[in-house]
Parts: C-alpha cells; structure tokens; sequence
C-alpha cells in the first residue's frame, strides 16, 4: 500500500513518451494498409498497450503496492460484467 | 389441461384458466405459493416462540449450543440452493415452452398504438380492442407497435408480451375455454395506458369461421400481401426474370445468405423487415445497392403482410427457420 | 470489549499515510469514471457489431489528421503532466510552474482542435437529429454513428475542462508557494485524473479515426 | 454490558457536537459528519412527506374504479413523483447517508470520515438534484414513471422528463462521493485492533453498498444522459426510427437499478443485525456468514438485472441466464433471514421498539424476497410481471424492508445523536401500527395483481374495486403509523429525558462516547480488543 520509497530504477519518462509516439505512429500507419479485419483489432491493441505504459509509469501503478492496483482493476472487471450479460443477450437473439 | 387436480381447482377458484398454459403456470406459482407459505409459517413460528420463551427474565436455561455453527450453515446453504434451482428449473422449463411458437399456427396481426389495439384476422377482418379466436387451436400472434412500448396482457391465458417499436415479436396460445377475457396493455404508454384495454372473444372454431366471413370481404392475407408486393413496386425487380439484378425471393426464406463483407445470414423475419425498411444494412452479396429505403413509407400493417407473403412465396423445398430467433 | 488508551488528544495522521487515503480516493473515483465511460464502450461495441457499415460510412467522414495530431498533443500534455509531478517531488517549483503551463496549453489545443472539427460536422449538417443530412448513398442509420461520436467525444471534453479547471487550481496553489516536495499530493491526484482522460482518448482515437480505414 | 463512564469531573468536559455551535452557517458549512447526517434528515425527511402526500393521493383516487377522482394525466405525474422522490430523495440517501454518515466513524473508532469536505459538497450536491427534480415537479410533473423507458421518455412523453433526469443524475454523484467517502473511511481510519472480522455487520453492510454506489450509479447517470441527449436530439441510439433499440435502454437502465435495490435493502439488513444481537442479548449466530452474504449479495446483485427483461423480447437463452442468477442471490438473503432466527435461540429478548421493527422487518422481508421467486420464476413472471404484484413484491422488501429498519434505527440511535429518550410506548404503538397498516396496504396487491390488474392504472375494472378499497383503508393505518413517530420524536427532541451514554446496554463503539457524542468522536483514540456482539445471555 506505501508508495514505493524510490523509483529510481524507472526508465526516464522520455523513453515512455517516445514509446507513446511510436506506438501513435504504428497505429497511424497501419489505417494506410488496405482494410483488413485485424485492422480494428490492432488499433485497439495498441490503444491497450498505450493505456498500460501511462498506467504503469504516468500514473505510478508500478510502484504502488495493495490496495490501489485492486481498486484500478475493479472498475474494469465491473466493466466486463456489464460487456458480458448485455452481450449475451444481443448474440442469441439475432438482430436488433 | 389440468382441471383434475385439486391445485388446478384452486387457482380456477381464483382467475379462470383459459389457456393451455395457464394450469402448468398456475401450477408452478402454487408450488411457490406453498414452500413461501411452509418458510414463512415455519420462520414467524419459531421467532415468535423463541421471543416468548426467550423473553428477558424468564428463567430458561440458556446453554451455549453443542451443535457447531459451519454444519448447520453449510445445512440451510445447501437446503436453500437446491430448492432454489428446482423452482428455476421448472419455471425455466415451461417458459421455453410458452416462450417458443408451435409449427402452423394461425397467425394474427396484432399492432400497438397510443391508445388502441389495431387488429387484423388472417382473412383481413379488421378489429380495434377485441380479438376474436377460436378455441382448441394454436394462435400466434404477430406484435408490433407504432410509437411506444406497449405490453400484450392477457389474465386468463396467464400470458403477456411487450410490443417494441421497430421490430416483430410474437406470442402464441391455445386457448381452452369459450368466452369473453379482458386483455390489458401493461406496459405505460403514457396518458390513456389505462384506457387500452379489450377483450379477447374465444369462441368454437364453427361460430369464429362464422364470424370472420361475417366482415368485409378483404382478401386473405397472402392474397392481401401479394396486392402490397405489387403496389410498393417490390415485383418489378424482385420477381424473375427481371431487367434490374436483384435477389429472387421466392424460397429465400429461411435460407442461410452470404452478405457483403463476408459471412452468412439467415433470412428471417426480422432480416426481411430490416431490408425493406433499410436496405443495404446486411445486404446480400453480389448485388447493387439500389433499391430505395422504405423506412416510413410503409405502415406496420402492411409489412406485417409483406413479410408474410414474401415468407410463403414458392414455400416448396423451404427450411423452416428457427422462430426462437424472431421473436 | 474496548480499552480506552489516551494515545494522544489530537492524532495526526502520518502525511504518508494521508496520501494513501488520498490516492485511493482518486482510484476509486476513476474506477467509477471506467463504468461511466466504459458503458458508452459497451454501447459502442454493440451498434459496431450490429452495423459494422455504418462505422465505415461514418469513419470516412472523420478527419484523420487532426484525430491523430490531437491524439499527439494529449499524449505530449501527459508527459508534461508527469514531469510536473517529478518536479514538485524534487521541490523544483520553477520546472513545476513551467510543466502546469505546457499542460494547460495543450489541453486547450486540444479543445480548439476539437471544436473545430465540432464546427464542421455542424457546417455539414452531420449533427443526429431533423436537419441531418448524411453523404448520398446513406441512411438515417448513419446519425448512430455522429449520436456516439458527439457523446463520446463530448463527455471527453467536458472531462478536460474539469481536468483544465484542476490545473489551474494548481497553477494557484504553486503560485502561492503551498506545493512542495512536502506536499505534493494535490498534483499526484490532479495529475490521475489528467492521465485518465488522456487514456479514454487514446481508445476513441481507433474507435472514430481509423474506423473507416 | 460495560457503558465508558462520562469523563471523569476533573477534565473539562468537550461540547458535544449539538451545541457546538447554533448558527446556521455552524450547520450549512459544518464539516462534521454526524452534523451532515442530520441535514441528509431533514432533507429526506422533507422528500419523504411530499413521496407519501403523492401515494396517499393516489390511494385515495384508487377508491374509485373509474377515475373520477383524479384525471389520468395528474394520475401519472404521481406515480413518477412517488417514485423518483422515493427512490432517488429518500430510501437510497436513508440509511447511508442518514445513519451511516452518523455512525460509520462513531463505529470504527475514526474522528470523521475520510474526506469531510466531500462529505459535505455530497449533501449540496444531492440538494442541487433534489431541486431540479422539485422544479420539474411543480413546472408541470413528469409522466414516464420512475424508469424512464425509452422511446416514451425521449419523444413521446410532453412532461420536464430533461430537468428531472438531470436532476436524478446529480443527485447520482452525491451516492457516488458518499460511497467513495465510505469506502476510502473503512479502510483507511479503523481503530487500532478493530479488524475486518471485528467490523458489526452495520458497517459490512455499508461497505458492500458503496462498492455498489460507486460502481453501479455511473451507468446510471451514463444511460440519463443519452436519454436526454437523445430527447435534445430528437434522434438516438435507443429510438427505433434511426435502427436504435429501446431495449438497450432498459439493459443499463436495470444494470445500475436492479443493484441499486440492494443499496436500499442491504444498509436494512445491517441495522437489523445490531437490533438483533443487541436485543437478544447474543453474539449474531454465523457472524462471518453473515458478513459473506452480504458482500455475495452486493457482488451477484449485479449479475441479475435481466429479470425485468423476460417479456420485454430480450433473447430468452439470456433470460435463462439471468433467471438462474437470481435465484442464485436469494440464498445469501435467505441465509440472513435464517441466521437472525438462528440468533433469537437461547437470547434473552426484550420488545424495546427497535427490536419490534427488526422483528417486522425480518417477517415482511421475508414475504417480500420469497415473493422475488416467484418474480424469478420466468414462466409466473410472465404473468405476474408488469402487475400490482410486483408493486406489493417491492414495497414488501422496500417498505416492509427498508423503511422498517431504517426506524428501528432511528429509533435504536435516537438517543446517541439526540441525546434524549423517546416515549416507549408511543414508539411501540407506532410500530404495530405500521406493521399491521402495511400489511394491510401491500398484501391485497399480491392478489390484485395475481387477477391480472396492471400498475400504473388510474381506472380499473370494477372486479379489482374491492381489493383496492382495502389497501387504500390500510394505507391510512400506515399513514397514521407514520406521523406519530414524527410527533412523539419531536416532543422527545425538546422534552425527552436526558439519555445515558449506552441506553440500551449495546456493545459497539459508538456507545463508549457520550450521547450526544463531542465534536472529534472520542476523546481519546480507542484500541478494540474484541470482536463485535460480546453480548452473553445468561446476564440479565
């Protein structure tokens, strides 16, 4: 639950920007390519992991122990109930 | 039908049952009826006992008990849950069975609007607030509303289905006895809701047949649907041979399709009524996109009689579709 | 049952600790902001898969290059966001002054760049409702897709004001010399919450920009 | 039973919270929690009378089967009055915001809650939304019911829908801040020693309603918000014209409402459990089961929501699912309602009225969640739903359950946050009242709506004329059951005798302050060497 005491063994956050960039710029390019299925698949893939590297080193979830990681979770995992039930009932029933 | 049993008897003291599915409802809510009854006497009884013998002052002995907590807990967790999932069971079980259309019932249309209900007998007949059927025949009703959610009540069928706007659900029953029952609107629709109210007329199959010739001679409703399948201008390109390259439809119905962008879909009724309504949604593959939207242009009615005959054209080597999947 | 110990009249909390309490505040805040935005997901993912066309009608229409330069400036706004939070840990309130300034400035970039992409699907009668008017060949379906997307941008940059509004906050407090690395908890739980919008643009980025690509 | 005597003579004694300060601004810009649930008092109090003058109102039209009394459109403007004043104005803020906020701190041990500041803007922001809605009340009221559906609410219906839905939707972020504030308070400021298994079920229950505040209410305010957007657009993602569904609206709609019954009830169950334990004189049997099953309610409460949706035309494979889960989170409830029986056993009881309203909630509770299964029961519910049965099925858990508890606490805390006693006798008439008044009210409903008569109707068919004329005469017992407490709690306010600091014997922190308690709670940090309930029978 206590702040780590030190995060020195962080990579410096101009390494997470440009990783953020590059990962914008992966993202731009690839809506170049011809359409494909995967294409929204892979957008939304490198949205993930552009979430995870301002989680993890922007908002300092790697250096917090306990509770709080729990809390970042709960909400998603609510989330995924709400995805879940509502879907279920929109996959077996055809159509709008 | 039930009317042997003894708890049949009892619910008939209480509401007619005028469906095949109301005895096997009724049935599952006195089963109900009786545990909740057994519970809650069995629960006041033994709080009420435990206050007066318990009461402060009184000189009972008080021993801490022998017995440990966690077996009598896992007890009434066990107790509880496979009471609990019998009830669920048997209320799930006939619920499919009311839920899910018989094959080769009739068919009525039955259309919801603020604060009336329009009907429409499969020879055209046309009724506001009362529903004529005969009885000992499976009925399946065809629901639709025009502007608000209203909700299809019948008590003494034990049945009841909301009306959406913008798609096509159906009910069906079987109705068992002879006479006049109320049906209700039970979903509010705003000022008049509780004005929306009719009466279902169950009748022998001789007087209905009677009744429904009775009306204005409108064609039946095949041949009412085919008189709409030519005045929307569906035949001139949905007919074959035709000068424009559209689908044919005669036997689609209930076919498995390929679409544009991949992938197949069953044509059913609600696919029907989204590419009249909206084509070029899921269109079929390999055709162009031009017929014109008919979203506004043709009423409820008419696509209810629409869907249906485009349903029965060339019904010859047809598949017939799952009808969960429209409902 | 309890034993009464005077252990001090007025217990101070330990700062440390008070920063906890305060951090788990804000995370439980943004736990219910995920169910509030991650709804609109759901919703969103729905009509897709129900109308994928409509999603690449309507992405068309969207404009690609400011998507993707508003999405750079926002991911440049966090970064600053975070250095500033390095800052007042390290007691630089000069740096610390100089980071809010940048965040701020982009944030409203980014809220000019979004208004003017607001002001032309105004101009183009791309707004839901009787004066739309989609490109030929669509339908009225089409509105779903503007429906989500002013909704969905919307609330998101109705959550940069508020993220704006706490910047400055900020902005007052370091002017008046109350943030250092003694207390650095106001631009800790400023800078979540800035973070966190940032990540709900970074999904609606491919969900609108690159869904007609 | 050990009371912390009163300071000893030598220390000055602190002023209690009470006359702390008598201004108004002492109040209005108070950051004492105890001071904030009193101002959640008067103002649900407040939202309460107009919700009941609402049902009284409709009641009496209901003497008539055919309307004459009141027009069909005056009619439904209460029913949606009634409900959202009921809902969102009182039984959500009652027991949390009331006696939670009071007591949460007082029974952990903490000086005030986490964030006292929050705590406050909670109450202006509740009395922000509580404005709203009162403005779209007396601009012309609103027709839709309590649920919004969509397309009614978003184009057909003519009522202020816009201004009531923003005002329920602010009204939201007070749950919001008030959860996080508890949830934040129980971990972070328990007394030294007070472990998790030590909390009293009060305060597990408070804590699995803020998991579902916190979580469940920005669906809500979500969903309010594109129904208004949609009203404003005059197209939207649940208007059928443009491909939308109306059923969507329901899904979130019931993913936050259907939780959100359980932060009415679940707060009840934990006032039931201190009323129990302290009344019988005996730790409450299956403590950690009973912490267990509140928490499983909370969590599967939000797995069920569909059961409102079996004849709706939702796909019926999820009505199965859905159907299944419910019943599967009426076994944690039904555990509470046997552990406290459980609990009775080999107690040495005493009819204080806080105990009869504990004893009326478990039997009416326990009406109303058996009478959930039948609503559960897909095939019953296909007739019961949308009948007066599922009115008489909630107000049994909501009124017989909610509400009942809630005054037992009222009446069991009376004394720590007044500092005075009330009249006995006066307290336990009122609670017979009630009880008999309900029952008389609400079990009619169950058989109207077995013979098929739908709510939300202002005429009705002459055979269901009988059944609503008792309910109505039941109603008045109820709403007389009700006045009195207000009037013998007012007398008590002014006149009452001075209460001891533990009137009643209790264990629990909040009893080892003096009544009322001083300003910072306690004065001096306590260290918890106990579990809660260290009650033994066998003293007198």
């Amino acid at each position: 639950m206590k702040p780590a005491p030190s995060d020195s063994g962080s990579p410096p956050l101009a390494l997470v920007f440009s990783s953020l960039l590059g990962l914008l710029a992966l993202s731009a390019a690839s809506s170049f390519l011809p359409p494909a299925p995967w294409k929204t698949a892979a957008g939304l893939a490198i949205a993930a992991a552009k979430t995870l590297l301002i989680a993890l080193f922007f908002m300092r979830l790697k250096y917090r122990r306990g509770l709080i990681p729990i809390f970042a979770v709960a909400g998603l995992f609510w989330l995924g109930i709400l995805g879940t039930l509502l879907m279920s009932d929109y996959l077996t029933r055809g159509r709008l | 039908m039930n009317t042997g049993s003894p708890l049949a008897t009892l619910a008939t003291l209480l509401l007619t049952q005028a469906s095949t599915s109301a005895a096997r409802i009724d049935h599952a809510a006195l089963g109900l009826l009786a545990a909740s009854a057994v519970l809650v006497a069995v629960l006041a009884g033994l709080n009420l006992y435990f206050v007066v013998r318990y009461r402060r002052g009184s000189a009972v002995p008080r021993p801490p008990s022998a017995l440990a907590s966690w077996k009598i807990e896992t007890l009434w967790i066990v107790a509880t849950t496979i009471g609990f999932l019998g009830f669920f069971a048997w209320g799930a079980r006939i619920y499919l069975d009311v839920e899910r259309p018989p094959a080769g019932a009739d068919e009525i249309a039955v259309i919801g609007r603020q604060w009336m209900w329009d009907i429409r007998q499969p020879n055209g007949r046309r009724e506001f607030n009362e529903l004529h059927v005969p009885v000992h025949t499976d009925i399946r009703l065809l629901l639709t509303s025009e502007d608000v959610i209203h909700s299809f009540f019948v008590p003494a069928f034990r049945l009841k289905q909301d009306v959406v706007p913008g798609k096509q659900v159906s009910l069906w029953f079987n109705a068992t006895a002879e006479g006049a029952f109320p049906f209700y609107c039970s979903e509010f629709c705003g000022s008049k809701h509780a004005n929306m109210i009719g009466v279902v007329v169950a009748e022998s199959p001789e007087r209905y047949a009677r009744w429904l010739a009775q009306g204005d001679s409108a064609p039946e409703r095949l041949a009412r649907g085919g008189v709409l399948y030519q005045r929307y201008g569906c035949s001139g390109c949905h007919t074959q041979p035709s000068a424009v390259h559209a689908p044919a439809l005669a036997g689609i119905y209930g076919r498995q399709i390929p679409v544009t962008g991949g992938g197949f879909v069953r044509v059913d009724d609600a696919y029907l009524r989204d590419c009249i309504l909206t084509p070029g949604k899921v269109a079929p593959a390999g055709y162009p996109l031009i017929m014109p939207a008919f979203q506004g242009v043709v009423p409820e009615g008419d696509l209810i009689e629409l869907i249906a005959y485009i349903r029965e054209l060339d019904a010859g080597d047809r598949v017939d579709p799952n009808p969960r999947t429209s409902r | 049952m309890i034993t009464a110990t005077p252990v001090s009249a007025e217990p101070t909390p330990h700062p440390e600790a008070k920063a906890v309490t305060n951090q788990l505040g804000m995370w439980t805040f943004l736990a219910t902001e995920i169910l509030f935005f991650g709804g609109l997901f759901v919703v969103y993912t729905l009509f897709r898969l129900t109308y994928p066309e409509i999603f690449r009608q309507g992405g068309q229409s969207m404009d690609f290059w400011l998507g993707t330069v508003n999405t750079a400036v926002l991911l440049t706004s966090s970064l600053f966001m975070a250095l500033a939070d390095r800052a007042v840990r390290a007691n630089q309130r000069a740096l610390l002054t100089r980071c809010l300034a940048l965040t701020a400035l982009l944030g409203l970039v980014f809220l000019g760049i979004k208004a003017y992409e607001y002001h032309g699907k105004f101009a183009e009668h791309l707004v839901p409702g009787p004066g739309f008017r989609g490109p030929p060949g669509s339908g009225p379906r089409l509105q779903i897709f503007y429906f989500l997307y002013f909704a969905m941008t919307g609330l998101h940059a109705l959550h940069m004001l508020g993220g704006l509004a706490a910047v400055g906050w900020l902005w007052r407090l370091n002017a008046q010399g109350r943030l250092n690395s003694g207390r650095t908890e106001p631009v800790v739980i400023v800078g979540l919450y800035w973070h966190f919008v940032d990540c709900i643009w970074v999904f609606l980025y491919p969900l609108f920009y690159l869904a007609g690509r | 039973m050990k009371a912390t005597a009163e300071p000893p003579a030598g220390d000055a004694p602190a002023p209690d919270y009470l006359s702390s300060g008598y201004s108004l601004r002492s109040w209005l810009c108070t950051l004492d929690h105890k001071r904030i649930g009193l101002l959640y008092l008067v103002s649900i109090t407040f939202f309460f009378m107009i919700g009941a003058a609402a049902a009284a109102a409709m009641r009496v039209a209901l003497l008539s089967p055919k309307g004459d009394l009141i027009v069909s459109d005056v009619y439904n403007r209460l029913f949606t009055l009634h409900g959202v004043l009921m809902i969102w104005f009182f039984l959500i803020p009652a027991v949390p915001n009331v006696l939670g906020n009071f007591l949460l701190p007082l029974m952990i041990g903490a000086r005030d809650v986490a964030f006292p500041r929050l705590n406050l803007a909670s109450w202006y922001i509740f009395m922000t939304g509580a404005a709203l809605a009162l403005y779209a009340i007396l601009a012309g009221g609103v027709d839709t019911g309590w649920t919004f559906y969509t397309p009614y609410s978003s184009t057909y219906s003519n009522g202020h829908v816009m201004a009531m839905a923003a005002g329920v939707f602010i009204a939201g972020f007070s749950s919001i801040a008030t959860g996080l504030n508890f949830i934040v308070t129980i971990h972070r400021l328990r007394a030294p020693g007070l472990t998790w298994f030590r909390l009293p079920l009060f305060v597990w229950s408070l804590y699995s309603t803020s998991i579902i505040l916190v979580l469940a209410t920005p669906v809500l305010a979500l969903t309010l918000f594109l129904m208004v957007l949609e009203r404003g657009f005059g197209v939207g993602i649940f208007d059928p014209k443009i491909g939308g569904d109306p059923l969507l609206f329901q899904h979130l709609f019931w993913f936050y409402s259907h939780p959100a019954v359980y932060v009415m009830i679940l707060p009840g169950m934990g006032v039931v459990s201190e009323l129990v334990a302290c009344f019988a004189r005996k730790p409450i049997y299956g403590y950690r089961v009973m912490a267990f099953a509140i928490l499983a309610i909370a969590a599967l409460g939000f797995l069920v929501w569909g059961h409102h949706m079996f004849v709706s035309s939702q796909s019926i494979y999820a009505g199965v699912v859905f159907s299944l889960l419910s019943f599967l989170v009426s076994v944690p409830s039904a555990i509470k309602v046997l552990n406290w029986t459980a609990t009775l056993h080999r107690g040495s009881i005493r009819l204080d009225a806080p105990m009869l309203y504990a004893l009326g909630f478990m039997g009416l509770f326990t009406v109303g969640g058996l009478t959930g299964l039948f609503l559960a029961t897909m095939a019953v519910d296909v007739h019961l739903h949308g009948t007066y049965f599922v009115v008489a099925h909630f107000h049994y858990v909501m009124v017989g359950g909610m509400v009942m508890a809630y005054m037992g606490g009222m009446h069991y805390w009376w004394p720590k946050i007044s500092g005075r006693m009330y009249h006995e006798w006066s307290a336990r008439i009122a609670a017979l009242l009630i009880f008999l008044g309900f029952n008389l009210t609400f079990f009619p409903q169950f058989i109207l709506g077995y013979l098929g008569m739908p709510r939300r109707y202002y005429a009705y068919p002459e055979e269901f004329h009988a059944l609503n004329v008792l309910s109505t005469a039941g109603a008045s017992i109820l709403g007389l059951g009700y006045l009195l407490p207000l009037i013998y709690l007012s007398w008590s306010l002014c006149r009452g005798p001075r209460a001891p600091a533990n009137p009643w014997g209790a264990t629990g922190l909040e009893w080892q302050t003096p009544s009322p308690p001083p300003t910072g709670n306690f004065a001096t940090t306590p260290i918890v060497t106990e579990g809660p309930y260290a009650y033994r029978p066998e003293e007198p």
